[in-house]
């Protein structure tokens, strides 16, 4: 049997989302259905989705493989100067999106910082695919790290001891006891940085520009659309919230809540 | 069109309509060519270039962002203006705040919600050129960062009147309505564009170029509501 | 695998110094606080000692280069089962084998052995939410033994069984221990007795007390070992043919062992059955008397069992009955001189 | 002792920090600390940037009143339609933040759904601080939730059983028991959804506009900035930065990290 | 408060109907997964039964508007000590309390008390992550009688405790449990018999037995009552003055209490204590005669403990040295038939 909750927590919990639900529902109310089909099966509108979800999830699946460490060595271990990386790792959280690119071409660009190492190697980033990919991944990899360090803290290291007792090196450790056990976590985090890269647009376009097929992602179309035709982009932002709605809730099906010995 | 030609533009977003008219007129006349159009705000186009994004034309929608594009010695050539555009006051559809012209704004018994782009991106210093000629202290409730925020603001009933160029209000269609400002005339917008240095394809690049200074290209803008230069 | 632990941990409390020879099973006697799980985690490795070494063979464990727990092949059955919730009881059992690289078919294989032993088998595909308590702890058991450990370390392994699987799993962790190095925590005379060949009693993280389990039970020297092994003690120092304790008890005795001379600490130990309870004093007889008040009565087996602080007496229920015992009366607690042993302390 | 982790899993992690740090080392290059002193003290700055924290503490404040209750239902109730209430509320994550501002204004604008009601009641959000609030918490309501129901699901309802067979009632179980426990995870969420709030600007300019003290938060100032000066916008995003570094690390300087019994 | 509980839980097959009078206290006894703690979760609260209802005195519980748990003024100590982490263990004890509405200092202060109760008193300042197994146990125990419930449902109190605390914390919890309306779950026949007014048997979620705590003891009618009380019990058919059991086994004795018929079902209870050990069967006498195996030996007391399956027999250590005893011995189990308690099933 569940805890349940305080009865008057719905009427907060309800408020929110309605706050939440209302801007949804009067969008939907604007959008000009007759034309959706032609706006929706658009190349300019197909190819920017198609480029949308391919760098979301390139990202995603980048964010996991270095938000996974990231926040295993965060919470796991304890070095000098701990909190100031904690703190740094966030800042990408806070930069406004624009300044994140600008920082990325200042890093990756021709004339950054590690540009003509880069030039050298024959490597040109900067406005290619690979740059959206970065930009997302930049964006969002901070949401993948804290929300899974929080998980990793509250889940606490009692089993992965246990499994080290038992013989479980640390790698073992990590893929059969500590990963399981914050699955949720990290789908949470993945979930998080998946919705963040797919919205993700100043960073983007700052860095990688807004090329058909290659660079221009639905938001950046959207943005781009609402210059001339405000209605239409308003429907393109629900495709995009349709796929997402799709994509996470696919992804988050099976999540079961893991429960300790009851 | 993968293995053929491919010609990059970038252009300001105020351009997006009519260039890529000229877009498909020159693919059209220039076998297997793609040309490929990134449009955006002049500064992110500038700085797309300084940082070596592949271009090999741009079109801006001020002179103030061009000539640091030339400053940084980006371009080929002496940049050209191919059209003008002045202010125009943009009201909501049956403009519900009767506004007539600029001394409605102004005038504080009014209480006229008004929008305008802040100072510091080109329509914002075109409006605060035109009020100062007229001698007319504008009291905006927001300076916004873009003509498309403007116009947002607009459509969306949110403000009683807005400062845009008259291609935006035109391209906007019925969302809103156009009040011509006489005032605004003198205060042209120049839109220059040139070919790159670092073009891929310079002599394709030259064409376009020449084909939106020539009179398919004069036709197509002014049918956007661009002046000619 | 010979043991040789010498730890202090500050925070605990803990000062010990412990060794387990090859194949030797120490259980590990205490109450509650005294640091039993500490010295086990401080085996495991996973908690590092303030100071100290632990040496496994002559291999060191700690100094410069710590050995990490995994890295040590020795297996904790903790006092909180600690299954991996995500994981079957076969897996969870199958948990050690794998990590030391057995196929899954095979460690699962093994692992439906271990809970064979446990009597478990029906529990296999169950998850660790769907156990009763005394269920996971059998499960916890067989993941440890799984493990097939160079140290073995039990913290409680009898813990929430009933009386019925009780004997069975002794047996199984008597025929698993042999030729182990174990150390089995426990609070249970019968563990230390069946499963033990040495008994190790701490009390506020020392050692008070060791030596070869039978020994140590049949002739305790501390308090706590005494109360184990369900004999009265008392302890002070040997003198005019009686040991004398600081509460001012005398108890009269028969030295056994080498020679006590005067003042000499000394215990005496004798067994609730041969304390007699009297109402009165009773006259004359060269018996010891010492007054106590009773403080609890609780059957034991066919007696009752008359406790009165921290000794006790074992009467049959009609002299019970008719002295008209009950918690609070004052009683005299009688014991022949020939049915108390004393030896130094 | 900590279990630690896999020594093969640093190179990963520090890839992922490098990823993140580098681009702030970029800027950190770049910025013209010769005219820093002058920008930074700058009214138009000065006014931005204390708008920017008095926003964004609300907001913060407002996710965590509004946030702590959904994440709460989501994760301790179930009723029908769980899944799609969840997903929903998730949208604001991946709606372009323009797009979301738009959502903003079709609802509580002159125009919008509530706008007439809002009307009647004498309320005007449209070109007021409030507005700006409204923005930042649209956009980081989401962040809040997530993390903190993963972080309730992996802490598990035991020990809110247990409180309450001690006789306390729901609210005390909240307040006493289920808060506590999650702490870590909330205060990463409130983290998060304060470093979203202090780095928007979409929606807030769509939505609230943009007008000096009012409404021009610190990115939109340098959004507006970098038209201009380049350069000045980089230095003003890196005081945007130290700020939330500063916020931040005082906000989870006490972190200490809570454990069940060993 | 009376509590009366009937209740199906499919999931657990569990099927009990029970009733506890007011200031009564039950002791539940059973096997592991019996499902004792599933009947304390079903009157807790904290499990919703598939069908069945549970009332407190003549309030409804369930039915159309389930009582959630924290409105039921029942305490539950589960089986796992799960003391607040974020709390010390004053703050623990005094949890209760302060939900009941009582200010912090006089919760502190009332949960003090607790503390000194249950020998704890120097731990009060501690987290729960500081404090030793048995230390939990008892910060846990405290927690759960400072709820000051009408109903007291605990779940093994006993557990992890060591043997120098649990005489005293039995007083304490007799003293307690007075006139408080308790279910206790143990697998300790002394608790049974020190705490509890009536004992109710639990096998494989069924009632198989209850009754006052000292008559089910002293005649288990079910085996696992027998196997707490320390007993051998044989069940089976009552014909031709034994009882015969399907296993062939057949035990003389005198049925006591109400007359038994031919064919009745019946068991046959003594003690090991009333079992000689031979090594062939002993010729001529009218003794029960019972081939075995033994399985184990324990120490019993001074005795001998030979364990031959479920059966038991104590001997003296020398005549298990003369018999030569070990695990695998074939021996022959003899009862005197007036040593033999038979009586219905
Ligand atoms: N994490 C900790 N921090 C500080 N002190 C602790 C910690 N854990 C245990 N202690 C203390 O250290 C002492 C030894 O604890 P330990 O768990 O080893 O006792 P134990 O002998 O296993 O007792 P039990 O029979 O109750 O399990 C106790 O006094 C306990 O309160
Ligand atoms: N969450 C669960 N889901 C399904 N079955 C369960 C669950 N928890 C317990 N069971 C099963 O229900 C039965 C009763 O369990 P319960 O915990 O009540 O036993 P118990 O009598 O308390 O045993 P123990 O003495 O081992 O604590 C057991 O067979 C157990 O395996
Ligand atoms: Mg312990
Ligand atoms: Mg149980």
């Amino acid at each position: 049997m569940t805890p349940g909750v305080p009865r008057w927590l719905l009427a907060p919990a309800a408020l929110g989302a309605a706050f939440v639900l209302l801007p949804l529902v009067a969008i939907v109310a604007r959008v000009p259905w007759s034309d959706l089909g032609a706006l929706v099966t658009s190349e300019a509108s197909r190819d920017a989705l198609l480029l949308s979800l391919r760098t979301s999830a390139t990202s995603t699946v980048l964010c996991v493989l270095l938000g996974v460490p990231m926040a295993a060595v965060l919470a796991r271990t304890s070095f000098p100067g701990q909190g100031v990386v904690r703190s740094l790792v966030l800042l990408p959280l806070v930069l406004p999106p624009v300044v994140g690119g600008l920082a990325l071409l200042y890093t990756f660009g021709r004339r950054g910082l590690l540009g003509e190492t880069l030039d050298v190697l024959g490597v040109q980033v900067a406005f290619s695919t690979a740059a959206v990919v970065m930009a997302q991944t930049f964006v969002a990899l901070p949401f993948l790290v804290v929300s899974l360090e929080g998980a990793l803290r509250t889940a606490g290291e009692r089993y992965e001891l246990v499994a080290a007792t038992l013989g479980a090196r640390p790698t073992t450790v990590l893929r059969r006891v500590t990963l399981p056990l914050v699955l949720p976590g990290l789908l949470s985090g993945a979930v998080l940085a998946f919705a963040r890269a797919l919205g993700e647009f100043g960073a983007t376009v700052t860095f990688a520009g807004s090329l058909q097929g290659v660079t221009r992602t639905l938001p950046t179309e959207i943005y781009l659309l609402r210059e001339t035709d405000v209605d239409g982009a308003v429907a393109l932002s629900l495709v995009l919230v349709v796929v997402a709605v799709l994509v996470i809730g696919l992804a988050t099906r099976r999540r079961a809540p893991l429960r300790g010995p009851s | 069109a993968d293995d053929g030609t491919v010609l990059r533009v970038l252009a300001a977003s105020s351009l997006a309509g009519p260039f890529e008219q000229i877009a498909e007129e020159f693919e059209r006349t220039h076998e297997g060519v793609d040309v490929q159009l990134s449009t955006g705000g002049s500064t992110d186009l500038v700085a797309q270039v300084q940082e070596g994004a592949p271009a090999d034309v741009l079109a801006t929608a001020d002179t103030t962002t061009m000539e640091v594009a030339v400053a940084d010695g980006l371009t080929d050539g002496e940049p050209r203006t191919f059209a003008t555009n002045v202010l125009q006051l943009a009201v909501p559809p049956g403009n519900p705040a009767g506004v007539t012209g600029l001394a409605d704004l102004a005038d504080p018994a009014r209480d006229v919600a008004l929008v305008v782009c802040a100072p510091e991106v080109p329509c914002g210093a075109a409006a605060q050129r035109v009020a100062g000629a007229e001698g007319v202290t504008l009291a905006p409730v927001s300076e916004e960062r873009s003509v498309g925020d403007v116009l947002g603001k607009v459509v969306s009933g949110e403000a009683d009147a807005g400062l845009v160029y008259v291609t935006d209000v035109r391209a906007a269609g019925d969302a809103v309505e156009g009040i011509e400002l006489p005032e605004a005339a003198d205060v042209v917008n120049d839109y220059p564009v040139a070919a790159l240095a670092d073009a891929d394809e310079p002599d394709l690049a030259q064409e376009l170029v020449d084909l939106v200074l020539g009179d398919l290209g004069r036709q197509v803008l002014r049918d956007a509501g661009f002046g000619a230069p | 695998m010979t043991l040789r632990l010498e730890a202090t941990v500050a925070a605990r409390g803990l000062d010990v110094s412990l060794e387990v020879a090859d194949g030797e099973t120490v259980a590990l006697l205490g109450p509650n606080g005294a640091g039993k799980s500490t010295v086990l985690g401080v085996a495991a490795g996973l908690l590092r000692p303030d100071t100290g070494r632990v040496t496994l063979d002559d291999h060191e464990l700690t100094g410069r280069r710590v050995v990490p727990p995994h890295a040590r092949r020795t297996a904790l059955l903790a006092q909180d089962p600690l299954l991996f919730p995500h994981l079957t009881a076969l897996d969870n059992v199958a948990f050690g084998p794998r990590s030391a690289g057995v196929r899954r078919g095979a460690a699962r294989d093994r692992a439906r052995g271990w809970l064979a032993e446990v009597d478990a088998t029906d529990l296999a595909g169950r998850r660790p939410g769907e156990l009763s308590g005394g269920q996971a702890q059998r499960v916890a058991i067989a993941r440890a033994l799984a493990a097939e450990p160079r140290l073995l370390l039990l913290d409680e392994p009898m813990a929430a069984l009933d009386v019925a699987v009780t004997p069975a799993l002794r047996q199984t962790l008597r025929r698993v221990l042999e030729g182990r190095t174990t150390v089995v925590v426990t609070h249970d005379v019968l563990d230390a007795l069946l499963l033990a060949d040495r008994v190790v009693v701490l009390d506020r993280g020392r050692v008070v007390e060791q030596g070869p389990a039978a020994e140590v039970l049949a002739r305790p020297r501390s308090p706590f070992a005494a109360r184990v092994a369900g004999l009265n003690m008392v302890s002070g120092r040997w003198s005019d043919g009686a040991v004398r304790s600081g509460g001012g008890r005398a108890v009269a005795g028969t030295p056994s062992g080498p020679a006590l001379r005067e003042g000499d600490p000394a215990v005496a130990v004798f067994r609730p059955r041969a304390v007699s309870v009297f109402r009165e004093a009773p006259g004359g007889s060269p018996r010891t008397a010492l007054p106590v008040v009773v403080t609890d009565l609780e059957p034991h087996g066919d007696q009752v069992r008359v406790r009165a602080g921290d000794l006790a007496a074992d009467v049959t229920a009609h002299a019970a009955a008719e002295l008209d015992l009950a918690p609070g009366s004052p009683v005299i607690f009688s014991i022949k001189a020939t049915e108390v042993d004393v030896y130094p302390r």
